[in-house]
């Protein structure tokens, strides 16, 4: 649904997620401490190979550096006037490496094994109490939300319109109030399916809110 | 966290991307864009409460990074988080839980006074002293000094989104309250 | 008068309508039929809440494509979920809140909210929070809130849905006494046994236009296959 | 069995139900009520989903308070409205989100969910996005979504309410055929003619307690007032 993700069967395809994200890790910081134009420049080369490799559609990764390449054209022209060209160049180049690295991972893996490793690596979290387990149904729940939220925005919407008021700022608080009362009903639907079931007990007789 | 809270962060997370479906208003010279998100990020926190209203953006944050396009402009990916405007998304989950704070501990008596407080310390104070930092220092070597004050550009529209925000924030007290309120010697806050 | 000629309508890719046409005089009309089968939708074209795709949208003459101001103030929609429609905090805020457009005088403006309060037992709640009222207590509000505009048509989308046995009277007590010509949409079929006319609509068409007894007929033979 | 001693519930500053005792033993037991009368609060301290403020509610013996996940296990809950009873995307894997608890092995989970899709005639839309379902086969998913866990006792709060004619009795007869006990709550008077014992709640108490005939005429004449 919402995902960037291009389906393929290349050797960048088949890496595991977390070797992936820790590439990423390793070559970004790298990025930052390396100032020869060079070396950056050959860094830029090797993940535009990776691109090949992958088979991406040109189309597929143009869409995805079109929102960043605005902010890219920014910061160089800003460097370049304010500052100087060759920094410019530099900071041009290790933003296109960064990003276009970062694009790559998320153009060729698929969200769930990305949830997969981060849930995995999120498992020490737990002893903040934050469950790692969760966020694959978060995801989910989010997805469903979306939908939800814009129905219920052009429900009262039409419920302004029907009264012959303009909606204006006052439709929010009546669209905020009723999705939360959508999601107090899903969060009841999801406790009915078990839903938290595994918990550790809670207080007895603890709070009951709505 | 009970089956509730799990459904309020997840609504709250959509509300996000739902104001990410707005456009991406990029303003001349400046590579941070008008973003309408921090409205989220303000009602996450001011309605959620500081530990929900936390995960909801840190689950947006999450959402950005594996590739949903849910950016202003429709963009996402990695890409964005490691770019010169990653510091305010990195920020986000920190605004609200800013806010959240602030609000818990005023509850009792919050008006929209407060509720603005709040919501201008966490959706907007948090977010450039994360946000600008990060920008001077991924983007360029121009003086820390240079470009430092290039927020203030924002603080119109920021002033505005937190007027927003905190008429909502205000109406949802009244009429479905979801927060309880932070003592000194608190319990804790999202029970 | 309501005039539907031809009407289509359509979401992006999924067509709701399909040349619907129709003249409805009586003045009171009931629409049944299937979920999804459009009947809130030929609602929402009545108020011009939604404009045809194709076709045209009359009221009393006035096209909902043209003259959509006018046809609104002509026609007040009441929605199923009293919640949805509930602006204001307090029910008489609420109920100014709709006279706003009207841009009148404060104290007529209170004149009109008291004499409606009245109209509908609401007087006690003048000040109380709008939220919580009773279901029945707040379609009631609703329904006020868009009377208090004096409309001259009032369409109504399952008000009862909701409601209990005594709740769902008191609104269809309400709803019988107003001079107005109604257009109501039910999946409860009782309520309409002495309407003047019902439409039956299926897939997106009138399928059965009739007094209520052969058109209710009509309907639950279409639900037993 | 369900059995009730002297039950209270309050929300904050509301007493919501007031000392009601019952022994709910028969398979088909109907709730009915006004709005805001208790109703929801009943059935839902049936399952656990709120703990009673004073006395005791038991199930087959167990305590809500002591032992909900076993009580949880027992009695499935189905909801007004399915929309928001459908987590997963696609029907398939809402079906499956169900055993999640159960720690049960993939090739059992894909089994019990063939068997579910067969027997609630949902088998072509497996693959099939929820939300693009009928409001009567979302409905008919939701009770499926529940009954795949196979709990002893149903819960249904209001699940025909938002349908039309044909969904109604599409899931009226799925529920007449289920072998659990069943314990629902409607506004629809008709669908409890052949139930065997019907309550009638007014204000947090239960006031008839009855076979159908006698508590639905009770009912009645409480609306009148
Ligand atoms: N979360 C809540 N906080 C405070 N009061 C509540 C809450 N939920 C319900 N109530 C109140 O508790 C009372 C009983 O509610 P309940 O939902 O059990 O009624 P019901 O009989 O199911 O009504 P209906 O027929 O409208 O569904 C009502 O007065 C309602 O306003
Ligand atoms: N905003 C929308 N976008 C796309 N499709 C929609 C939208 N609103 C409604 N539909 C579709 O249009 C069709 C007709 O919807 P409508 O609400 O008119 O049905 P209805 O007869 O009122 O049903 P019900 O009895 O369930 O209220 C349905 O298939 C519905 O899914
Ligand atoms: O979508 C992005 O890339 C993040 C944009 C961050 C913009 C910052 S947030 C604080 C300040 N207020 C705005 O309206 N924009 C900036
Ligand atoms: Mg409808
Ligand atoms: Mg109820």
């Amino acid at each position: 649904m919402l995902s960037l993700y291009q389906p393929g069967t290349s050797p960048v395809h088949r890496c595991p997620a977390w070797v992936k994200l820790l590439a990423m890790l390793v070559l970004g910081t790298a990025a930052f401490f390396l100032t020869d134009l060079r070396v950056l420049g050959a860094g830029l080369a090797v993940v535009i190979g990776a691109y090949a490799v992958a088979r991406i559609p040109i189309a597929a990764a143009w869409k995805l550096l079109r929102g960043v390449l605005v902010m890219l054209v920014i910061v160089v022209l800003a460097q370049g006037l304010l500052g100087d060209w060759p920094t410019a160049a530099q900071v041009g180049i290790r933003l296109l490496l960064v990003i276009g690295l970062a694009n790559l991972i998320t153009l060729t893996t698929t969200q769930t094994a990305i949830v997969d490793t981060v849930e995995r690596i999120a498992t020490p979290l737990r002893v903040f109490g934050v469950r790692p387990d969760r966020i694959g149904l978060l995801i989910a729940l989010v997805f469903r939300f979306i939908p939800v939220i814009a129905t219920e925005a052009a429900r009262v919407r039409e419920a302004h319109e029907a009264r012959g008021v303009r909606p204006g700022l006052s439709y929010l608080a009546p669209l905020v109030i009723r999705t939360l009362r959508m999601a107090d009903g899903l969060g009841e639907a999801l406790e009915v399916r078990g839903v938290g079931e595994d918990d550790p007990p809670r207080r007895r007789g603890a709070r009951v809110r709505g | 966290m009970r089956p509730k809270d799990i459904a309020l962060i997840a609504l709250f997370t959509a509300l996000m991307c739902v104001l990410g479906l707005t456009p991406r208003i990029q303003l001349p010279l400046l590579p941070a864009p008008f973003t309408a998100q921090t409205l989220g990020v303000i009602l996450a926190g001011g309605i959620l409460g500081a530990r929900r209203g936390f995960a909801s953006m840190a689950l947006f944050v999450l959402l950005v990074a594996i590739g949903a396009p849910v950016l202003v402009g429709g963009v996402g990916g990695l890409g964005m988080i490691l770019g010169p405007t990653g510091g305010f998304i990195i920020a986000y989950p920190f605004g609200a839980l800013v806010t959240g704070l602030l609000i818990e501990r005023w509850w009792p008596k919050l008006n929209y006074l407060t509720a603005f407080l709040a919501g201008f310390i966490g959706g907007a104070l948090v977010l450039y002293v994360i946000g600008q930092p990060w920008l001077i220092t991924v983007s360029a070597k121009v003086s820390l000094a240079d470009g430092w004050w290039s927020w203030i550009v924002y603080l119109p529209g920021d002033l505005i989104k937190t007027a927003i925000a905190a008429g909502i924030i205000v109406t949802v007290k009244k009429a479905y309250p979801l927060i309880t309120p932070r003592r000194t010697d608190a319990t804790p806050a999202a029970a | 008068m309501i005039e539907l000629r031809r009407v289509s309508f359509a979401y992006p890719q999924r067509p709701v309508l399909t040349e619907v046409s129709a003249v409805l005089a009586e003045q009171r009309i009931g629409i049944v039929g299937g979920n999804g089968s459009g009947k809130s939708t030929l609602a929402r074209l009545i108020n011009g809440l939604v404009r045809p795709t194709g076709g045209q949208v009359l009221v009393d003459g006035l096209d909902t494509h043209r003259d959509l101001k006018q046809v609104r103030r002509r026609v007040g929609f009441v929605f199923q979920d009293p919640d949805l429609q509930i602006v204001m905090p307090t029910v008489a805020e609420d109920l100014a809140f709709s006279l706003r457009p009207r841009k009148l005088p404060a104290d007529q403006v209170r004149q009109r909210v008291e004499q409606t309060l009245a109209a509908y037992g609401l007087q006690e709640h003048a000040d109380h929070p709008a939220h919580l009222l009773s279901g029945g207590q707040k379609q009631l509000l609703a329904l006020a809130a868009v009377l208090i505009t004096e409309p001259a048509i009032m369409v109504l989308d399952e008000p009862t849905t909701l409601l209990d046995l005594r709740n769902r009277r008191a609104v269809m007590r309400v709803v019988a006494g107003l001079p107005q010509q109604v257009v109501l949409v039910t999946h409860d079929l009782d309520v309409l046994a002495d309407f003047d006319r019902v439409l039956v609509i299926d897939e997106g068409r009138i399928v059965a236009d009739d007094t209520p007894g052969p058109a209710l007929a009509a309907y639950r033979r279409l639900a037993e296959v």
